[in-house]
C-alpha cells in the first residue's frame, strides 16, 4: 500500500519535475530543430509509457493486495492480448524510428554550398584551419607536427599554402550559412561538441570525421570535448562566435596563410642554440606546463623569466640566470618557486641540450612587442594559447 | 564423472569444506562474498566522484588525475567485477544446480578454479592502486590512443594491471561460464524440459552464453592493447604526436578497439540485465501468488534479447568517427531489441494484474526494480535511435541511462534476490524491518539521484567532466543540483552498510527459516534439508513433473504445486507419465 | 565419461529427422545433447575459442585494409631457398602439410580408440603430438628467419608495421595452441598406454582431445587463407 | 563391451578425407605459386579454405554424425562473428579511403 503511494508519487514527481525543472536544452542556436522534434515524438511516446506502467503497477498492488482469503486467478498466457501488446509495441517504436531515421539522413548529407573548416584536437586545445583561396585543404601528416607547423600541413603540398590557419582557439562562423566541420586529432579521442548545435562528433587521430550544420543565432558558444581525453579533459576550451558575412569576411581576411606561417618561421630572430632549444621543449613536453606567453601554467610562465628576481617558496629569492636555470632544469625540485607545486619530473638531457633550452628562455627574457596582429606568427605558440584561454581572465 | 549420491562425501576438513571447496553452494558463497567486497571499493568510489562535483574544490586530495581514476575504476568494477560476477558467480552457481534438480555443477574442480582466479583477477585489479601512477584513468572503456598515452593517469602501471586483470577475469568467467552451460543444458534432472526451468535458470544460461561468446572480443583488444602499449605494435595507433613528440606508431585503427570493446561491451550489458530480469520474475511470481504471466514469452524474449545483442554494438558508437552509414544498421537493431524487453516489463505487471500480493521485502525489490528498469529502459530508446543519441551522448543523460538500467536495477533484482535465497543458503531469515528501511532508502534514493540527472544530460552537461567551472550555458542551479544528488548519493551508500549488518547479524542472531518460506514452487526450496548440503539431494534426484509456476491452480489445496509433485492421475502417455515410467 | 542416464534414455519417441529432431531434443528433459558432459563442454569451449580466433583475424583483417603502408608480399616474405631457386610460401606449404597430416593420424588414432587397439592409438597419439611438435618447431624457425630479416612488432622494412605485429600476435597465439595441444595428446596417450580407459570401458576422452586438435587444425586453415595467401 | 557408444567409421573414409585434404591444401598452395590475382584469387581461396574447414568439421570432428541440435547449436552462432567481419571490412574500407583523401604519405 505503501509502496502504491509511493509509486503515484514519484511518478506525479517525475512529470512535475518534467515541466518545472530549469534544467532543459539550451536554446537552439541551429538548423537542426528536427533533432529537437524527434526527441520530443520520443519523449512523448516514452513518458506516456513510464506513466501508464507506473500507475498501472501501483493500481495492481493496491487492487490485488494480499488479504486473507484471496486467491491469485490462475492464467498461465493470454496469446490475444500479449500479440496486441507486441504490435502496440512494435508500432510505438516505428513512431520513433522512422523519424529517427529521417533525420539522420539530412544529418549525413552534406550540403554542396557548405563551407569547410577544420578543427583539430590536441590534448587540450582546438586548433582551426580553413581552406584557402583554391577551396582546396592541403593533406596533413602526423610527422610534420612542429613549433611552426603545429596543425602538421604538409609543406610540400601546394594545396595547404592558402590554407588560412586560425590563431588561438577560437572560431568564427557566418549567420545563416552551412558549415561542414571536419575533424581530426593529433594525440587522442576528443569530441567537437556545441550544446546549443545539438550535433556533436568524435576527432579520432589517424582519421577525419565531420558532421554539418547551419549556425542560426549570432553569439559566441563554447566548444566542449565530449570525449575523455585525459586529465585536462574537462578544461579544453575553446569559442565559436557566430556573426553576421561582413563580419565573418573581415576575421577571414585577417588570417595568415600557412605560407605566411612558415616564412615567418624561417625569420624568427631566433641564434641556432635557441632554436634548437625551442624545438627541445615542444619534443620534452616542457611547454605541456610552461607557457612562452606570460600567462601562468601548471609550472611557472617562460616569458620574461630570464634574469628576473624570483621568490621562492622557502621565503629567499633568487636570480633566474644561466646558471640557476641550468640548475633548475637538471635538478627540478631542488629549488621551488612560490606558488607551485614540486611535480616537475627530471628530464634526460645531455649538458648542450641543456643549454640549448637555457638560450631559449634567455630569447623569451624580455617581453616583445610581437605577436599582435601584424606579426603572421600565432600569438603564443602550443599550449601557451590554451593555457591562456582557461588559465588567466582574457 | 558418475554423480551418484556417494560421490558426494560431505568433506570433512574445515579447509576442504570452506576454502578449498568443490561444493557449488560454497563457492557460489566465495564469489558473492568476494564480489561484495570489491564492490564496495567501487561504492566508495562513486562517492568520492559525487563529492567533487557536488562540492567541487572543496576536497583537497580529489584532484583531476584521482577523479579520472576513481571514475575509471568504479565502473570497471561496478561492472565487470561486481554484476558480472555476484550474478553468474554468486547466483549462477547457487542456483543452477538447485534449480535444474543436479547434484553440483558438472565439472566442480573447473569450478573452484574459476573461484580462485576471479580472485586473482580482483586481486591484480586492486594491486593497481598501489602501483607507481596508481591505477589506470581512461575511463572504464579504456579506449586506446588515451590509454596507454601520457596526459592520462596509470599509463605506465595501471593500465597494464588493468588489462592483465581483465584477461585475468575472463579466464575465470570462461571457466565458470563453460560449467554454468553445460549444467544447464546437460545435466537437469528427470522431467525438468527446459521449458520447465525457472526463468532465472533461462536468464542466467542466456547470459552465460553470452560471456562466452562475447568475452573473446575483449580478451582479444586487450592482448592487442598489451602489445600496443608494451611491444610498441600499431593495432589501435596512428601515427600521433603525444605531448609534443611523434610516437613511432603508424597506421593503426582507434575505431577498431571501440568495436571490439562495445561487440563485448554490448552483450556485456545484457550479462547483466538478463540474470536479474529471470531473478525478478521468479520473486514477483513467487510474491504475487500468481504464475508468471505468458512463460513461453518470456523465455522467447530472453533468447531473442540475447541473440539480438550481437548485432547492435555499435549504437554506442554513433558520434565515434565510424562510417555514417553504420548508423541505420544499428539504430534499427536496437529499437527491435526494444520489443521483446517491453514485453518482458509487460509481462511482470500483468504478472501483479489479478494477483495477491504480498509485500514481502524480495518482493518490494522487486517492484522497486521494474519502476527503474522502465526508466532505464525508455530512455535507452534515446540513445538507441541515432539521431536522438547525438546530441545527449556524452552528457549526464547517459550516466543516468545506464546507472538506472544496468546499475540500479539489477543491484535491486540482486538485493530482492538475497533476500529470497537467504533463507536458504543460511537457514535464517534477514531481518525484515531493516531490509524494508535497506529498500526505501535506496529505491528512492537511487531514484532522486538518476531521475534529475536525466536533465543535466538534456542541457548537455558533458560527463567525465572534473568541474564545470566558468561555463556559460550552465546556470548555478545545475551546481545545486549536483549537490543534492551528492547528498543523496552519500545517504544510499551508507545504508548499504546497514544491509551488509543484516548480512552478518542475520547469520547469526537471524529468525530460523523454515525450508519453504515463501512457499515457492521451484526446486531449490524442496532439498531435503535448509541450507542444503553437499550433493543437493540426499538419496535420490528430485522428479520435476510440472512447470515452475503452479501458483494458485484452481482446486489446489495450496496455493502453490511445487514442480516435484505428480498431477493427480496423469492420464497414462503424457508426458509425466512417461517421466515417471522411465527408470 | 557417460551419465548415469545415458543408455536409458533413447532419443525422444516423436523425433523425425531434420528440424522436428532440433526440437524434439532441446524439448527432452535432462540433456540437450546426446553427447557426454565432456564433450558437450569441449564444443562449448571450442566455440568460445571460435570468437577468439574470429575476432583475432577481424582485428588484423581490419588494420590491414585500413592502413595506408604498403603491405609485404607475403609470398616472398615466406620464401625459402631451396635447390638455388627461391620457392614462395615452401616453408608454409610443409607446415600446412604436417599440420594435416597431423590431424589425419589424431582422427586413425580415435577410430582405434573405439577398436579398443590401445597401442595403435596410443602410437597414432605420439605421432599426432610428435607432429604437432615438429610444426612448432617450424614456426620458430620461421619467427627466427623473420626476426633476422627485421620484422618486429613494431614495425619491419618492408612495409605495413601491423604486418610484425598480426604476424607475432595470430601465429603466436596458434602456436600455444598447438604447444597446448602437444601436451594435451601426450598425457591421453600415456594413458591409454597405461590402460585408464580400458579398466573404464570409455575412450571417449580421446575423441574429446581430437576434438581439440582438429580445431587446432581447422583455425590453422584459416589463418592460411587470411594471412598467407592473401 | 560392445556399448561404446562412440563414433566409429570405416579407416577408408578418413584415408579419403585426408587425401582430399591434401589435394586441396595443394591447389590453393598452388594459387600462390601460380600467382592468381584479383577476384580469382579470391574465389579460389575461399573456396578451398571452406571446403578444408567443412571437411575438418564435418569427418574428422564428427559432426556431421552429431544430431542436428548440436550442429545448430555450433554453427550458428559464429555467423555474429561473420557479422563483425564484415562490418569490419566496410570499416577498414572507409578508413583507408578517408586517409587516402585527407593525409600526405610520410615524408620518406
Amino acid at each position: 500500500m505503501v509502496l502504491a503511494v509511493a509509486l503515484i508519487l514519484v511518478t506525479v514527481a517525475s512529470v512535475l519535475f518534467h515541466f518545472l525543472s530549469p534544467w532543459w536544452f539550451t536554446p537552439l542556436a541551429s538548423n537542426w530543430k528536427l533533432i529537437d522534434d524527434t526527441i520530443l515524438i520520443t519523449l512523448v511516446i516514452t513518458g506516456g509509457v513510464f506513466v501508464a506502467v507506473n500507475l498501472f503497477i501501483a493500481w495492481a498492488l493496491i487492487r490485488y493486495r494480499h488479504r486473507p482469503g484471496r486467491r491469485a486467478t490462475y492464467e498461465p498466457e493470454n496469446k490475444k492480448l500479449e500479440g496486441w501488446l507486441t504490435i502496440g509495441t512494435s508500432l510505438g517504436i516505428i513512431a520513433m524510428l522512422a523519424p529517427g531515421l529521417y533525420v539522420y539522413t539530412q544529418m549525413i548529407r552534406v550540403p554542396e554550398d557548405a563551407i569547410v573548416v577544420e578543427a583539430v584536437g590536441q590534448q587540450w586545445q582546438w586548433r582551426f584551419r580553413l581552406p584557402g583561396e583554391d577551396g582546396r585543404l592541403g593533406r596533413t601528416g602526423a610527422a610534420f607536427v612542429s613549433l611552426d607547423n603545429p596543425l602538421g600541413l604538409d609543406p610540400d603540398d601546394p594545396d595547404g599554402h592558402d590554407d588560412l590557419i586560425v590563431p588561438g582557439p577560437d572560431l568564427v562562423l557566418p549567420l545563416d550559412r552551412p558549415v561542414l566541420v571536419l575533424l581530426r586529432a593529433h594525440d587522442v579521442l576528443h569530441n567537437f561538441y556545441v550544446p546549443q548545435f545539438r550535433v556533436k562528433m568524435d576527432l579520432v587521430p589517424g582519421l577525419v570525421s565531420r558532421f554539418w550544420f547551419t549556425p542560426t543565432a549570432t553569439g559566441r558558444f563554447e566548444i566542449l570535448c565530449a570525449e575523455l581525453c585525459g586529465v585536462g579533459h574537462w578544461n579544453m576550451r575553446g569559442h565559436v562566435e557566430v556573426v553576421d558575412k561582413s563580419a565573418y569576411r573581415e576575421w577571414r581576411a585577417a588570417l595568415p596563410t600557412f605560407g605566411a606561417v612558415l616564412a615567418a618561421a624561417a625569420d624568427d630572430g631566433l641564434d641556432e642554440a635557441a632554436r634548437r632549444g625551442r624545438e627541445l621543449a615542444r619534443e620534452r613536453g616542457c611547454l605541456a606546463c610552461h607557457t612562452l606567453d606570460g600567462a601562468a601554467g601548471i609550472g611557472p610562465t617562460w616569458q620574461g623569466l630570464y634574469g628576473a628576481e624570483r621568490p621562492l617558496a622557502d621565503g629567499r629569492s633568487v636570480r633566474a640566470d644561466a646558471d640557476y636555470l641550468a640548475e633548475a632544469i637538471r635538478d627540478p625540485n631542488a629549488t621551488l618557486v612560490a606558488g607551485f607545486p614540486a611535480i616537475m619530473p627530471r628530464v634526460d638531457l645531455s649538458e648542450a641540450e641543456v643549454d640549448a633550452l637555457v638560450a631559449f628562455i634567455r630569447s623569451l627574457g624580455a617581453p616583445t612587442a610581437e605577436a599582435q596582429g601584424a606579426d603572421p606568427m600565432p600569438p603564443g605558440d602550443a599550449p601557451a594559447a590554451n593555457e591562456a584561454a582557461h588559465g588567466a581572465p582574457r | 564423472m558418475t554423480h551418484d549420491a556417494d560421490t558426494h562425501h560431505e568433506p570433512s576438513s574445515f579447509w576442504t569444506r570452506y576454502v578449498w571447496s568443490q561444493d557449488h553452494k560454497v563457492i557460489a558463497i566465495q564469489y558473492t562474498l568476494t564480489a561484495i567486497a570489491i564492490g564496495l571499493v567501487g561504492l566508495v568510489l562513486s562517492n568520492l566522484m559525487r563529492l567533487q562535483l557536488g562540492f567541487p574544490g572543496r576536497f583537497d586530495f580529489i584532484d583531476a588525475a584521482a577523479y579520472y581514476q576513481y571514475v575509471t575504476m568504479h565502473g570497471m568494477i561496478m561492472v565487470i567485477y561486481l554484476l558480472t560476477a555476484l550474478l553468474l558467480g554468486g547466483f549462477g552457481n547457487y542456483l543452477i544446480p538447485l534449480m535444474v534438480g543436479a547434484r553440483d555443477m558438472v565439472f566442480p574442480y573447473l569450478n573452484m578454479l574459476s573461484f580462485w582466479v576471479y580472485l586473482l583477477a580482483v586481486l591484480v585489479l586492486v594491486a593497481s592502486f598501489f602501483v607507481p601512477g596508481g591505477p589506470t584513468g581512461a575511463g572504464w572503456t579504456l579506449y586506446p590512443p588515451q590509454a596507454i598515452l601520457p596526459g592520462t593517469p596509470g599509463t605506465d602501471w595501471g593500465i597494464v594491471l588493468m588489462l592483465a586483470s581483465l584477461v585475468i577475469f575472463i579466464v575465470a568467467a570462461t571457466m565458470g561460464g563453460l560449467n554454468y552451460v553445460t549444467t544447464v543444458l546437460q545435466a537437469r534432472t528427470r522431467g525438468m524440459t527446459l521449458m520447465r526451468m525457472p526463468l532465472t535458470v533461462w536468464g542466467i544460461f542466456t547470459a552465460s552464453v553470452l560471456a562466452l561468446l562475447a568475452f573473446p572480443a575483449l580478451f582479444v583488444a586487450g592482448m592487442m592493447m598489451l602489445l600496443d602499449k608494451l611491444a610498441g605494435t600499431s593495432f589501435f595507433m596512428p601515427a600521433i604526436v603525444s605531448m609534443g613528440r611523434e610516437l613511432g606508431h603508424e597506421g593503426g585503427s582507434p575505431l577498431l578497439f571501440q568495436h571490439l570493446f562495445w561487440f563485448f561491451g554490448h552483450p556485456e550489458v545484457y550479462i547483466v540485465a538478463l540474470p536479474a530480469f529471470g531473478i525478478v520474475s521468479d520473486l514477483i511470481s513467487t510474491h504475487a501468488r500468481k504464475n508468471i504471466f505468458g512463460y513461453r514469452m518470456m523465455v522467447w524474449a530472453i533468447v531473442a534479447i540475447g541473440g539480438l545483442s550481437f548485432v547492435v554494438w555499435a549504437h554506442h558508437m554513433y558520434v565515434s568517427g565510424m562510417n555514417p552509414y553504420f548508423g541505420y544498421f544499428f539504430a534499427t537493431t536496437t529499437l527491435i531489441i526494444a520489443v521483446p524487453t517491453a514485453i518482458k516489463v509487460y509481462n511482470w505487471v500483468l504478472t501483479l494484474w489479478r494477483g495477491n500480493i504480498h509485500l514481502t521485502v524480495p518482493m518490494l525489490f522487486a517492484i522497486g526494480f521494474i519502476c527503474s528498469f522502465v526508466l532505464g529502459g525508455i530512455t535507452g530508446l534515446f540513445l538507441g535511435n541515432v539521431s536522438v543519441d547525438i546530441p545527449l551522448s556524452d552528457t549526464y543523460f547517459v550516466v543516468a541511462h545506464f546507472h538506472m538500467v544496468m546499475g540500479v536495477a539489477p543491484i535491486l533484482a540482486i538485493f530482492g534476490g538475497i533476500y529470497h535465497w537467504y533463507p536458504k543458503v543460511t537457514g535464517r531469515m534477514l531481518d525484515e524491518r531493516l531490509g524494508r528501511l535497506h529498500f526505501w532508502v535506496t529505491f528512492l534514493g537511487t531514484y532522486a539521484i538518476y531521475f534529475p540527472m536525466h536533465y543535466l544530460g538534456f542541457l548537455g552537461m558533458p560527463r567525465r567532466y572534473y568541474s564545470f567551472e566558468d561555463y556559460a550555458f550552465i546556470p548555478d542551479s545545475a551546481q545545486d543540483l549536483n549537490a543534492f544528488i551528492t547528498v543523496c548519493a552519500l545517504v544510499v551508500a551508507a545504508f548499504q552498510f546497514l544491509f551488509l549488518f543484516n548480512l552478518v547479524w542475520s547469520a547469526f542472531r537471524g529468525k530460523p527459516a523454515e525450508s519453504n518460506p515463501w512457499g515457492a514452487t521451484t526446486l531449490e526450496w524442496q532439498t531435503p534439508e535448509t541450507p542444503p548440503r553437499h550433493g543437493n539431494w540426499g538419496e535420490a534426484l528430485p522428479v520435476v513433473h510440472r512447470w515452475a509456476y503452479d501458483y494458485s491452480v484452481p482446486g489446489a489445496k495450496r496455493d502453490f504445486i511445487p514442480q516435484t509433485e505428480p498431477h493427480e492421475g496423469a492420464p497414462p502417455g503424457t508426458d509425466e507419465a512417461l517421466a515417471e515410467a522411465r527408470p | 565419461m557417460t551419465n548415469p542416464t545415458s543408455q536409458t534414455q533413447s532419443p525422444p519417441a516423436s523425433a523425425t529427422p531434420g528440424w522436428n529432431e532440433v526440437v524434439a531434443d532441446w524439448a527432452a528433459d535432462r540433456r540437450v545433447f546426446q553427447v557426454s558432459w565432456r564433450k558437450s563442454m569441449m564444443w562449448i569451449f571450442l566455440l568460445s575459442d571460435t570468437f577468439v580466433f574470429g575476432c583475432f583475424l577481424t582485428g588484423y583483417m581490419m588494420v590491414r585494409i585500413a592502413t595506408t603502408e604498403p603491405w609485404p608480399n607475403v609470398s616472398e616474405v615466406f620464401a625459402l631457398t631451396m635447390f638455388g631457386q627461391s620457392i614462395p610460401l615452401i616453408l608454409i606449404a610443409i607446415m600446412t602439410f604436417v599440420l594435416i597430416t597431423s590431424s589425419g593420424t589424431m582422427a586413425m588414432a580415435v577410430n582405434y580408440a573405439y577398436r579398443r587397439d590401445r597401442v595403435r592409438c596410443a602410437a597414432l597419439m605420439l605421432a599426432t603430438a610428435a607432429l604437432g611438435a615438429s610444426f612448432v618447431g617450424m614456426q620458430a624457425f620461421e619467427w627466427t628467419k623473420l626476426i633476422e630479416d627485421g620484422v618486429r612488432p613494431w614495425g619491419n622494412p618492408m612495409g605495413a608495421a601491423q604486418f610484425g605485429a598480426s604476424f607475432f600476435l595470430i601465429t603466436g597465439f596458434h602456436g600455444l595452441h598447438v604447444s597446448a595441444g602437444v601436451i594435451y595428446l601426450v598425457i591421453v596417450a600415456r594413458r591409454v598406454l597405461a590402460g585408464r580407459y580400458e579398466r573404464r570401458g570409455d575412450y571417449e576422452i580421446v575423441e574429446i582431445a581430437g576434438l581439440y586438435w582438429h580445431f587446432v587444425d581447422l583455425v590453422w586453415v584459416f589463418i592460411f587463407a587470411f594471412f598467407y595467401l592473401w | 563391451m560392445d556399448r561404446d557408444p562412440g563414433q566409429q567409421h570405416p579407416i577408408g573414409l578418413y584415408l579419403k578425407v585426408w587425401g582430399l585434404l591434401f589435394v586441396l591444401s595443394f591447389f590453393s598452395y598452388m594459387v600462390d605459386y601460380h600467382e592468381v590475382q584479383g577476384h580469382l584469387r579470391w574465389i579460389l581461396v575461399v573456396t578451398f579454405m571452406l571446403l578444408k574447414a567443412g571437411l575438418i568439421v564435418a569427418v574428422f570432428m564428427h559432426l556431421r554424425w552429431e544430431r542436428l541440435a548440436l550442429i545448430a547449436a555450433i554453427t550458428l552462432p559464429p555467423l555474429a562473428v561473420v557479422v563483425l567481419a564484415v562490418l569490419m571490412a566496410v570499416e577498414g574500407d572507409y578508413t583507408a579511403a578517408i586517409r587516402d583523401a585527407f593525409f600526405a604519405t610520410p615524408a620518406p
